[in-house]
């Protein structure tokens, strides 16, 4: 009896560090078609929140690496904005899309390398040193567009975020990144010792990884996803406004936390991240739908962040007992 | 001829001179054990060749090539492998890929380079099955016992095809089976022609599997012997430079009849349960030693009855009176003190120095209401601290050193005086003499005995059969979180230990 | 520097003259007096439009004008401390655009016991309360934000006929000026009975933001009519998520400011159309009325709770549609 | 010979340890007087300077509570503009000011109590429940004043923030406050012992600390300095804004960094904190006396704080070898 007991226990629990951000998701779903029953369980709707969760999910891809390491990265939003600055002033130049759109992801990459780097050699906490970089990222996109936006964009920049039968670009750039990234964190060297590195960095060091290269690297993909999510941005509303993503690294870090990665480093599943995203788009968009108040839209989506997350905990802590 | 050589090495640390002007060198195919007192450098030694440590100066060479400033990586690519003292496992990883770590094996999939999972999983299980770890590859480490993670450690030095492996302090938290099979498995590596470094404090291992000793003094090198030509109790003073004296330390105490005991834990189930109906007493100026396998519960029952981990039913009674124990602070405010067993990550404070180490609970036994009323009293917290120092002769270079840089063995020693300044009736002891060397083992054997003789009630738990047998009075055996058996020392032997310690069939 | 840069730069000043006069006087002597203009955030082109033709037309008169932006919207303290930072240093009149309508109050109480003459740049704030705190403000030329958000839901109950349903998307929760419009806007519909004010929802005056809660706002309201918003950057937003419905022409999206960027999409047939404000003439009359005011010898102590101060002067908004853009570009 | 060395290496490293900050500071300081000859260095700017730190210093205070423990806290603005909300809302109705104050406080101390309640509950990060409760606190803020300022309040209000002997009182608060936050952290158990369950906190646990209620005094704490920040703040501005200290936690966050405590916990001093809050104020101050470009402000404040921290970090580092 008791060793059934146990082995349900242990598969409700494996269950739930599977699927417990998609069940939080789906009570969520449920929760706003109540809310707005004629409205949300739409198709339209469905694909509008992943459409929203798009950029959120890059942005957060981007964060999940600075995270698993154990640090933060509080400059994805700023890094997002410079990388459509980049891509929306060279194509105002007639620079061909693809130039255009390496050069913006090279200065998103830069910019993820300038914060490995700092943080390698100043051995300052991510936290501080993306605080600062932040600002100053921020302030570069000022200084560059003189604080104006730039607009009237060829075509072509809004044509990375049509429609292929029925389904937004941004989704299936979003889709195929996450499969990638899947098969990065769980398949390759570099992607497990990234975990190795986020779990314990002295043993990591002690086993002969290298955990400069190995920081750098994290920071490098923390901003050439924040940078792609910076043109998926830029591609959905038209214009690079100098700014675009302010705050963003919230949302970022929100998805990644509610995706069930831990800020203490090591843990966390590229999955969860991307329901994470989803979780914020929907929430996002079922507050606006429900038409909640501005105020209490602060109140509701403040205790729905900490409720995701605590329920998670809570169901799997219980689980363990 | 040596393969490993490493010339008058030097090595700094502020205010300390850990290793001044040490050699020494290794043969393929031998176990050359490095001993010396808490402090004197070992581990110091032994992290400059996997590459932790650059030396402030001297030269290494492998293998007739010089090689200076070693990284871990390079330490690796020069074929050393290394166990360190503290657990370096990394808990949210697999038991294998923590094997392979920093040398995943890979393989072509579609062009693209992956990990290979089959045989890393292949490979591992084969490594544990030699060291006889009965566990999945793919468990993760954070759900294994601290001595499984132990083994991982060696089955990790052991799968890395090294030549020479370096072992700090194995045996530390391994069983007596595990200990037996290790070293059978250094056999082994001796025959495929392996040289091992070997650090220990418990010198009987040391006449069974060395070849030579090394023995280093206050970071001095000073002599290397073969193992063969000497006997035990010779090293003891070329290590401490005195004699001990060992075995039977004061009297033993008898239970007098009808004597009614101080200290009476009743029904105690942990509600993980990691311990089950535990029922035991001691009298008063009692040694109670807990003897059993690693893994059967008495750290868990020892934490469940300080109040460290919830308990789901059972009661605790000092001279008759129920104890009200809810956490720690209930515990130690009712006079119970406990040494842990994990000192890294249980017993003391990185951003402290000694003296507000061994400080904090005797403060905050001082002061009411959970340490909200009370005031440092700096200048008697210093003393109380020299005297514990001086007592347990802790190397440092003073009390305002931070623990945190001590050696291993110090800093046990820093933990254990820690609990000594508070004044309790009830001590616990989890493996107090972990990583301790003879000279203050015993000491601490002479300090558990007068503590004792004052009256205190004592209980410790141990790994170490010969000082459970020397130092107690009574001895409780576990097995499986429950007490298989209650033996007089008297009475007691290693064999009746393990027979109630171990299932029978 | 970039080409939406210099187009902004060219057309930064309207074709369409202020109504501002007041204290005024023609073709004075600015030099000498050392003026300090403290308003919103540089990063909104409302501001730093403003800011560059003030300095345009320093330049030109031989005025001393430095200007200082506020570091965010939301930093409400400290522009007070900016502000207390220009007494500091010691100019002769401070113009200052405050955040809110009582942050600088402190600020222009010092600035008065400092002999510095105060003048509001548009957005006035709360006299009273500055009386109160014996602050002394010589001018203000304002265009009224209640008054624009009014002017824009009028706009949009004409074009519609006085029915259908309609939405705001705010400003940031809790900033003033989105505030101040978005009750214009809705105390103008809530008079009328054929327009159903269906959604009012923060767009953090972001791009973005504003796109996805308009596309919300869509679907939950398929008959939506109108979308009214605090600032261009969102109804660029807006419109986007319109053009995405396939509802432009359907959905009429109406902006404030008429930004460059706004004004192009209106001259494109997309935004609908946006509440402009002389932006550069209040900057410049400001200025001028602070600089006239010194060589006049105004001793703003010795009109401590003086009910004729500040004079306001109120600078109407003008509204530009596809069919009087052509004016204002 | 050597021993000489070594002997004068770790005396400067002790000296740097303690006066670190401080050189940083003065170096500070001399650069704006140079940059701003005419201005900087008056008497009457650098009481400006030490007043418009206050606030600062005081939200720095309970952020460092927070931060001691290895957590942070995000919502030290948030509830600093909830105090100072209560308080002019009570003080408009006439409520006496001693006990508009002590309810103010009160409030502070709830949102505090309640972020220390939560992250024991439900054994989160600290970084994720204030960011939850950084939104709902700001929502309420929102909610209470319907998004309007409070103005027009009693002249007590401003009261609380006149000079004497041309001293502003809010800095002759901060100092005091300082003074006995001295005291409490070097001096008292409870002081010490936070310390210990910033640097280990199973060892403090095993040490007989009650974890679960020194994280809830440091978060009580944290919230009575943030309200005691907020009353200040409601003092200098003379009304309270529902949007008043957003992103303050930025700045006390910087201040205690630059002030040398560690993101890891257990390390930090007062008196650090105290000069880290008078460097942001400073560097504010001396940005806008000398009239640098928002955008290039944003560019300089960014890179004074990594490159404060840095020195700080290098000096030591490079001692240490
Ligand atoms: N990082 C460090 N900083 C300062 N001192 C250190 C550091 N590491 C070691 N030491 C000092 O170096 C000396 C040697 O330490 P080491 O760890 O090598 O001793 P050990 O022989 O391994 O002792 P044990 O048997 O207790 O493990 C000790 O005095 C210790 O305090
Ligand atoms: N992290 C863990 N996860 C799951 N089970 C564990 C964990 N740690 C220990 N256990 C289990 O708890 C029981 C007791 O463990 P532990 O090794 O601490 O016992 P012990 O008797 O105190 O041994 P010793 O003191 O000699 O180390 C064992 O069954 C062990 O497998
Ligand atoms: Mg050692
Ligand atoms: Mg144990």
């Amino acid at each position: 009896m008791e060793v059934v007991k146990i082995m349900t226990k242990e598969k409700f629990q494996s269950f739930w560090n599977k699927f417990g951000t998609l069940c939080i998701l789906i009570v969520l779903f449920i929760a706003f078609s109540i809310g707005s029953p004629k409205f949300f369980p739409q198709p339209a709707n469905l694909i509008q929140c992943l459409l929203q969760s798009t950029v959120y999910i890059l942005l957060a891809f981007g964060e999940f690496f600075a995270i698993l390491l154990g640090g933060i990265d509080l400059s994805v939003g700023a890094v997002a904005c410079f990388s459509g600055i980049i891509v929306a002033d060279l194509s105002l130049q007639g620079v061909p899309p693809f130039i255009c759109l390496i050069i913006g992801l090279l200065g998103a990459v830069l910019f993820g390398f300038i914060n490995g780097v700092l943080i390698n050699a100043l051995d300052l906490h991510p936290f501080v040193v993306t605080l600062g970089t932040n600002t100053i990222f921020r302030g570069i996109c000022l200084v560059m567009t003189g604080g104006n936006p730039l607009f009237n964009l060829p075509k072509w920049v809004k044509g990375l975020s049509t429609y292929i039968v029925g389904i937004p670009k941004p989704v299936i750039y979003a889709a195929v990144i996450g499969v990638i990234l899947v098969a990065f964190t769980t398949k390759t060297v570099a992607g497990r010792n990234l975990y190795a590195l986020g779990g314990n960095k002295q043993s990591a060091w002690y086993s002969g990884i290298n955990i400069k290269k190995y920081t750098v690297l994290a920071h490098i993909l923390s901003g050439l996803f924040a940078g792609i999510g910076g043109i998926v941005m830029l591609a959905r509303v038209g214009a690079a406004e100098p700014t675009a993503g302010d705050g963003y690294e919230t949302y970022a870090i929100a998805a990644c936390i509610i995706g069930g990665a831990s800020l203490f480093g090591g843990k966390g599943r590229i999955w969860g991240v991307v329901l994470g995203g989803i979780t914020i788009g929907t929430i996002n968009n079922g507050l606006n739908i429900m038409n909640v108040s501005a105020f209490w839209q602060k109140i509701v989506m403040g205790s729905l962040i900490i409720a995701s997350v605590a329920l998670e905990k809570l169901i799997s802590n219980k689980v363990k007992k | 001829m040596e393969y490993l050589k490493m010339n008058n090495i030097t090595m700094k640390f502020p205010g300390v001179v850990a290793l001044d002007n040490v050699s020494f060198d290794l043969k393929l195919g031998e176990v050359h054990v490095l001993l010396g007192e808490n402090g004197a450098g070992k581990s110091t030694l032994v992290k400059i060749l996997s590459g932790i440590n650059t030396p402030t100066s001297g030269e290494i060479t492998i293998n007739g090539k010089a090689v200076s400033n070693l990284t871990p990586k390079e330490s690796a690519d020069n074929k050393i492998a290394i166990i360190y003292q503290e657990l370096s496992v990394v808990d949210n990883l697999s038991i294998a890929e923590n094997m392979f770590l920093g040398k995943l094996p890979t393989k072509k999939k579609m062009g693209i380079t992956v990990v290979d999972r089959e045989f890393m999983y292949a490979e591992s299980e084969k490594y544990l099955k030699e060291i006889g770890l009965k566990k999945n590859p793919s468990t993760l480490v954070q759900d294994i016992s601290i001595s499984e993670k132990q083994q991982v450690e060696i089955a990790k030095a052991l799968c890395s095809n090294a030549k020479v492996i370096i072992m700090d302090e194995p045996t530390s938290s391994l069983s007596i089976d595990e200990t037996k099979n290790l070293f059978k498995i250094i056999g082994h590596l001796k025959k495929n022609n392996i040289g091992i470094i070997y650090i220990s404090h418990k010198l009987p291992e040391i006449k069974e599997i060395g070849d030579r000793v090394t023995i280093l003094k206050d970071g001095k090198y000073v002599k290397t012997l073969n193992i063969s030509d000497l006997e035990v109790k010779d090293l003891v003073p070329l290590m401490i430079g005195r004699e001990i004296k060992d075995k039977f330390v004061g009297t033993k105490r008898e239970i007098v009849p009808d004597e009614q005991p101080t200290f009476v834990v009743k029904n105690l189930t942990r509600k993980d349960g990691t311990c089950k109906n535990i029922n035991f007493e001691v009298y008063k100026g009692e040694i109670l030693g807990f003897a059993g396998l690693i893994g059967a519960g008495r750290s868990e029952c020892m934490e469940g009855i300080f109040g460290a981990k919830t308990i789901s039913s059972g009661e605790v009674y000092y001279n008759g009176k129920k104890l009200e124990i809810h956490n720690p602070y209930d515990a130690m405010k009712q006079g119970i003190a406990m040494v842990t067993e994990n000192r890294r990550e249980t017993g003391f404070f990185p951003n402290f120095p000694i003296w507000k180490e061994i400080a904090v609970s005797t403060s905050l036994k001082k002061s009411t209401l959970g340490g909200f009323t009370g005031m440092v009293q700096t200048k008697s917290e210093k003393n109380i601290a020299e005297k514990f120092t001086k007592k347990l002769n802790t190397k440092c270079t003073g009390i305002n050193q931070m623990t945190y840089n001590l050696s291993g063995g110090n800093q046990q020693k820093v933990i254990i005086s820690k609990w000594l300044a508070v004044n309790s009736n009830i001590f616990i002891f989890d493996e107090p003499t972990k990583g301790i060397d003879v000279g203050a083992k015993s000491e601490i054997y002479a300090i558990m005995r007068s503590m004792a003789e004052e009256g205190k009630t004592i209980i410790m738990v141990s790994s170490e059969m010969p000082e459970l047998l020397s130092t107690c009075d009574r001895i409780i055996v576990f097995r499986d979180g429950e007490i298989s058996g209650i033996l007089n020392s008297d009475e007691a032997t290693e064999e009746k230990i393990m027979l109630a310690a171990v299932h029978l069939n | 520097g970039t080409h939406a840069a210099e187009s902004t730069a060219t057309d930064a000043t309207p074709t369409k003259a202020t109504k501002a006069e007041g204290a005024a006087a023609e073709g004075g002597d600015y030099a000498d007096v050392k003026v300090a203009c403290l308003v919103k955030t540089e990063s909104n082109v409302y501001w730093s439009d403003m800011g560059a033709a003030i300095l345009a037309w320093a330049d030109e008169n031989g005025a001393t004008v430095d200007m200082y932006y506020a570091e965010s919207e939301e930093n409400i303290a400290g522009q007070l401390e900016q502000m207390e930072n220009l007494i500091t240093k010691g100019y002769d009149a401070i113009c200052f655009a405050p955040l809110t309508s009582v942050n600088l109050v402190e600020g222009v109480a010092k600035a008065t016991k400092a002999g510095i003459v105060c003048v509001n740049i548009d957005e006035s704030m709360d006299f009273t309360a500055c009386r109160e705190a014996d602050g002394v403000v010589y001018s203000n030329f304002v265009t009224d934000n209640y008054i624009v958000g009014q002017k824009a839901a009028k706009y949009i109950a004409e074009k519609l006929g006085g029915e259908g349903k309609v939405a705001i998307v705010e400003g940031a929760a809790g900033n003033t000026t989105s505030q101040q419009r978005t009750s214009g806007a809705t105390d103008t519909w809530a008079e009328m009975d054929g327009i159903e004010l269906v959604a009012s929802q923060p767009g953090d005056w972001d791009r973005m933001t504003s796109m996805d809660v308009a596309s919300a706002m869509i679907t939950a309201n398929p008959d939506l009519k109108a979308i009214y918003c605090c600032n261009d950057v969102e109804a660029l937003g807006v419109t986007e998520a319109v053009i995405n419905a396939n509802k432009l022409g359907k959905i009429l999206v109406v902006g404030t400011d008429a930004t460059a960027d706004g004004k192009n999409s209106i001259a494109k047939g997309e935004e609908t159309a946006s509440v402009g404000q002389d932006n550069t003439g209040i900057g410049i009359e400001s200025v001028k009325s602070a600089i006239e005011a010194v060589k006049a010898g105004f001793v703003p102590a010795d009109h401590i709770g003086d009910e004729s101060y500040p004079a306001i002067t109120y600078v109407d908004s003008f509204l530009v549609d596809s069919d009087n853009v052509a004016n204002y570009q």
